[in-house]
């Protein structure tokens, strides 16, 4: 279970609701919702143990499974609960964002610590939860039940990998190229994994957090070149910081 | 006269076997690129086509000439600041990429947009729809060599464009849309002349009907080419006219739960049983007259008052992950916005975008096919570049 | 076995372009007619600088950068007597590189007090793209022709005090 | 004609035949701008809702000509793996077969340059010699998209030849010589009578070879790679087709060839259908029927282009197979039914 006390859930609460230690997240149990909680009923049943946590939020059923149970969790949606239009397949890399917002200078360097920011540096995670650094998610649809279902698994940080989904979605193929390209998820059984987007000779996965976005380095900010201060002026040079 | 499922997989066996027949009898086929300058690919796709004579045995697109990388842009950016970049990813339908990253925060900060601004963001959606796709009906004619259709199109088109700009300032990007509600209100005057655009477009519909689906050589080349079964459809993500061309009678403005005006306007979606390239050209054209008469409604009870929900000037939306996706023109274009509850923009924003998955399916279509027909084919997918790259 | 054409389907296609031919062209020959692009198309961006106090969010707010300042402050005579000299700032570079520029409006948006505006002006190509950074002059030109702001549709509520 | 004003002195044959020579060369051009510029320029434009060319001279008149110097001072360009003889070659042979079909046909009872009496056999041989020239362009360039324009133009211009030679015989017979001048004085020996009924003065024979006409077009439509089958230039698959890799006067030997052919086919047809250089009122010799012969003629090609250009603005392509199958399986056919009526009629009557 996430040490992070990300919403997390036991057992068979019928409507599960999303506890969130932030006050700003609203912590109102949801109303049962008859579309999606058999759905996650029947989740719970099929895939046991492997369902670590599950929530029906913002009209969506969002599920993290283990890595190991990914194959089995999405083939199980297909084929049982005939989930079969496949959305997206992407990843997210949770280190912290360098904060670029709210500073001045926006030169790229190592995150503070701030509030929310768990202690190995990842980032508060988001309604289901996870562990590590990398996390996949698919997003699968079912046209008769008008019902979609976002699924996410946390991979290892040093080498994330997971068991591709082509066999059971053709749609996947280019998806898990994509995120291969820009995450580095290693998908085992993929028929070929090669550059979609990217030149083949390029290095690095541009998605992850710590990759630089040099377009930022290269010029400077404009903003930078404050209004100099007063000729002999007495109070400290004029910094005008409207934050 | 509509395929059966029978006729399309024995014309498609047929082709196929026909390929591996030369294929096995080693006759050296050629390796042709279609693109990345190719006057058949809406902008720098390449599609790297092994051919037997004029017969396709294999095709294998090359995307990434006009990969802008915009989902690493969005997380340097505020929020203000993405509407403009988004807006740009399906450079053809404006207005209707910023509306599902808009309801995605909205949704995440909690706040929910007026009536007013909703009405006039889904006439703003429609509108998009019209010109995008209204491009569309004339462009799949110049593939198969008409010449006349694309310029009636860019004709008509102009209208929606112009009442575009007298409203939110650009004609093709907008940034009108902000979180909590909209820029500004409509000019004076604006409703009477989005009534008489309207109806011109449903007039460019009726010569277009006139025009191309109702001549023979135009189905003769269009009906039983690129023929997409409902499970190969749904297997490969395809959404939109290409999926409602094969009978998936699915479409995100009626089964999502979406704060836009859809709920209160009467009006009918649109399939083929075919699922071939015919059927494509049909829906969208009847899709836009559907969007026509859409906006004639929403004109009509448009409701008054405030244009913007009360927002604080520094935007700070709290933590959280959310999934919005609408029925764009081209397809379901959805946004998954994850936000650390920093003040600056998200923490990571995926973009889902429709054309990306249409054009998955583009090595099974194509095999076994004859070179004209890669572009009758590649047209009706109707794909835009910046989608599929990002 | 191609099907016979049937006759219709052909002719009504010719039928449409002869009915167009028939009908007058819709284009304009621009250089001799020129087309006045609506009130709020947003062409050029004009700035009005008595207005501007160097806050530099316009350039912090800008996705782009594309908007250079410097400015430095005066010393103007205090409002009470005996009070400490007022800082009043003035601005000594003001550009935009509209070769950079996307026309997202941000910056006419966000300025808080209204010193940049709008003008559906749009022939101002240059042949070298370094011409294409107006300075302060240049963008103070562009105020003669920022039009009124058009009145808003029946619905709409009209702010208080908006200008 | 001209012989006729100058000096006896030149009545040689030698200059006779040059001062042809001269009037035929200065025709192909005229014809080619004339036809290019009616109907591309206005007609294409005015068809899609805009002006067309409007800023070279009064209405966009010499925007022809403009092009033309304009090519002429573009680089000349061979692609680096190009055969240089052959794809330096191509333009003069499809440029060689316009040239040649002009010489048979009659523009006034004496304006012909040479009265061949196999004249129109003469005319469609020399049609086809375009293949050659097209064949030789597509396959020098040395680049994928103008090979496969090259032999599709080959595939379509073969398969076309056959209905446009049968729709001829259909003339042929009714007709009774070869001989274009012939034909013409046919024609305004033939006027249609219905069982003594009333009779219609010979306008040509284009209502009893109606079937005939039809396929000539369709057949001419083809020869000329126009839109419904314009599968070697076709812009949208092979950018140019067989033209893609040629620049400067060689793409102008191109062009004007194109619209040469497209003049003197049009002058082809009205010839065998329309009653060529003849109408039933007015001169029919010495220096004003002449006169009258050229005008006359030269409405009767623009009537016949002003359809073959708007089929061409409306319709999309056939794909080769269709056009193929189209061409085998019911031009010909037609074709030689139509024969069989002529000549049936022609023993009846």
């Amino acid at each position: 279970m996430s040490d992070t006390g990300a919403t997390s859930l036991e057992g068979e609460a019928t409507e599960p609701e999303a506890t969130e230690p932030e006050p700003a997240a609203e912590a109102v149990p949801q109303e049962p919702d008859p579309l999606r909680d058999p759905l996650v009923q029947a989740l719970e049943v099929d895939l046991g143990a492997d369902l670590l946590t599950s929530a029906v939020e913002r009209n969506d059923v969002w599920v993290r499974v283990p890595a190991a149970a990914w194959f089995r969790a999405v083939e199980v949606l297909k084929t049982r609960h005939d989930f079969d239009y496949i959305c997206f397949l992407s990843g997210i890399d949770w280190k912290a964002a360098p904060d670029f917002a709210s500073r001045n200078e926006r030169t790229f360097d190592p995150a503070p610590l701030e509030e929310g920011v768990a202690a190995d540096g990842l980032i508060e995670r988001g309604i289901t939860g996870g562990d590590t650094r990398f996390q996949v998610l698919v997003r699968l649809y079912s046209i008769e039940r008008r019902l979609g279902i976002t699924l996410k698994a946390d991979l290892d940080s040093v080498a994330p990998s997971v068991q591709s989904i082509v066999p059971l979605y053709r749609g996947a193929d280019w998806h898990e190229r994509e995120a291969w390209e820009m995450f580095g998820f290693d998908f085992i059984g993929h028929p070929g994994l090669r550059h979609l987007y990217l030149p083949s000779e390029f290095e690095g996965h541009p998605m992850r957090k710590d990759f630089p976005l040099l377009a930022r380095e290269v010029k400077p900010w404009p903003g930078l070149v404050d209004v100099e201060p007063l000729p002999g002026g007495d109070d400290e040079p004029e910094v005008s910081e409207v934050s | 006269m509509t395929v059966t499922e029978h006729q399309q997989s024995t014309y498609i066996a047929g082709q196929a076997a026909d390929a591996r027949i030369r294929f096995e009898l080693e006759t050296e086929g050629m390796t042709l690129n279609l693109g990345p300058q190719h006057p058949a690919t809406h902008g720098t796709l390449r599609i790297v086509v092994r051919l037997d004579g004029e017969q396709v045995v294999w095709a294998d697109p090359v995307c990434g000439y006009m990969h802008r990388g915009y989902e690493k842009l969005v997380e340097v950016r505020k929020y203000q600041q993405i509407t403009t970049l988004v807006n740009r990813i399906d450079w053809l339908g404006h207005f209707a990429n910023e509306v599902p990253f808009i309801l995605a925060v909205e949704d995440l900060y909690g706040v929910e947009a007026p009536p007013r601004a909703q009405w006039i963001r889904t006439i703003f959606f429609e509108m998009a729809r019209i010109a995008n796709l209204g491009l569309f009906l004339g462009d799949m004619g110049v593939q198969l060599g008409a010449l006349t259709p694309v310029f009636f199109a860019f004709r008509d088109r102009e209208h929606v464009l112009n009442l575009m700009e007298s409203a939110t300032g650009g004609r093709f990007h907008p940034n009108f849309d902000r979180v909590g509600g909209l820029k500004e209100d409509l000019p004076k005057g604006w409703v009477d002349e989005c009534r008489t655009v309207m109806k011109r477009q449903r007039d460019f519909c009726d010569e277009m009907e006139e025009l191309l689906v109702g001549n023979e050589i135009f189905q003769k080349r269009t009906r039983g080419i690129g023929v997409i079964p409902r499970q190969i459809g749904l297997d490969y993500g395809l959404s939109g006219a290409n999926i409602r061309a094969s009978g998936v009678d699915w479409d995100l403005r009626r089964d999502s739960p979406s704060p836009l005006a859809w709920k209160e306007v009467d009006w009918k979606v649109w399939t083929h049983p075919d699922g071939d390239a015919f059927a494509r050209y049909w829906v969208r054209l009847q899709e836009v007259r559907e969007a026509t008469k859409i906006v004639d409604q929403l004109l009509d009870g448009l409701p008054s008052g405030p244009i913007m929900a009360k927002m604080p000037a520094r935007l700070r939306v709290p933590r959280g992950e959310a999934w919005v996706s609408t029925e764009n023109p081209l397809g379901e274009m959805g946004y998954y916005v994850v936000s650390d509850g920093g003040p600056g923009g998200p923490f990571r924003c995926k973009i889902r975008t429709p054309s990306f998955n249409n054009i998955h399916i583009v090595p099974w279509l194509l095999k076994g096919v004859y070179v004209p027909d890669i572009i009758t084919i590649l047209a009706s997918l109707y794909f835009i570049l910046g989608d599929i790259d990002r | 076995m191609p099907a016979k054409p049937q006759v219709p389907g052909l002719l009504k296609g010719l039928g449409v372009t002869f009915r167009t031919m028939m009908r007058p062209a819709v284009t304009v020959q621009y250089p001799h007619v020129k087309e006045t692009p609506a009130p709020r198309a947003r062409g050029v961006i004009a700035l009005k600088e008595e207005n501007c106090t160097v806050c530099m969010l316009c350039a912090r707010e800008c996705p782009d950068w594309c908007i250079y300042i410097e400015g430095h402050n005066d010393l103007a005579p205090p409002r009470r007597e005996g009070g400490k000299p007022r800082r009043s700032p003035k601005l000594d570079r003001f550009d935009i590189d509209f070769s950079l520029c996307m026309y997202c409006g941000i910056c006419v948006e966000v300025c808080p007090f209204d010193a940049l505006f709008w003008s559906p002006e749009f022939e101002y190509s240059e042949m070298d793209i370094g011409d294409l950074l107006h300075e302060k002059r240049r963008l103070g030109e562009w105020m003669t022709t920022v039009p009124e702001p058009p009145a808003l549709e029946a619905g709409a509520e009209v702010k208080k005090g908006k200008k | 004609m001209i012989a006729a004003l100058v000096a006896v002195d030149v009545t040689t044959y030698g200059w006779v035949t040059a001062l042809k020579v001269g009037v035929v060369l200065a025709l192909i051009p005229a014809g080619a701008l004339i036809l290019g510029y009616v109907f591309l320029m206005k007609m294409m434009s005015h068809m899609q809702s805009r002006l067309g060319p409007m800023e070279a001279g009064p209405h966009g008149v010499l925007q022809l000509v403009f092009d033309g110097i304009k090519f002429l001072q573009k680089e000349d360009i061979f692609p680096d793996r190009s055969d240089r003889r052959v794809f330096a070659l191509a333009p003069l042979v499809v440029m060689l077969s316009t040239f040649l079909l002009y010489i048979v046909i009659p523009a006034g009872p004496r304006l012909v340059v040479e009265d061949l009496d196999t004249g129109i056999f003469f005319a469609l041989a020399v049609s086809s010699l375009s293949v050659i020239g097209i064949l030789m362009a597509g396959w020098s360039s040395a680049n994928k998209f103008s090979l496969m324009g090259g032999l599709r133009a080959a595939g379509q211009l073969i398969a076309y030849e056959l209905p446009l030679v049968l729709a001829v015989v259909g003339v042929v017979i009714q007709a009774g010589t070869l001989s274009l001048q012939g034909i013409v004085g046919a024609q305004a020996a033939f006027d249609m009578s219905f069982f003594g009924l009333f009779t219609i003065p010979s306008i040509g024979y284009f209502i009893p070879q109606f079937f005939g006409f039809i396929i000539f077009m369709i057949a001419v439509q083809a020869e000329l790679t126009q839109t419904p089958f314009d599968m070697p230039v076709a812009e949208s698959e092979l950018v140019a087709g067989f033209m893609t890799e040629y620049t400067g006067f060689r793409f102008l030997f191109f062009f004007m060839g194109e619209f040469g052919t497209a003049f003197a086919f049009g002058a082809l047809a009205s010839t065998l259908f329309l009653g060529g250089w003849y109408i039933p009122f007015g001169f029919h010799d010495g220096l004003l029927g002449d006169l009258q012969g050229v005008i006359v003629l030269f409405t009767k090609i623009m009537i016949v282009s002003f359809f073959v250009f708007w089929v061409r603005f409306t319709y999309p392509r056939f794909r080769e197979d269709q056009l193929q199958t189209f061409a085998w399986k019911w031009l010909i056919p037609l074709s030689l039914l139509n024969i069989l009526a002529t000549a049936v009629f022609k023993v009846v009557f």
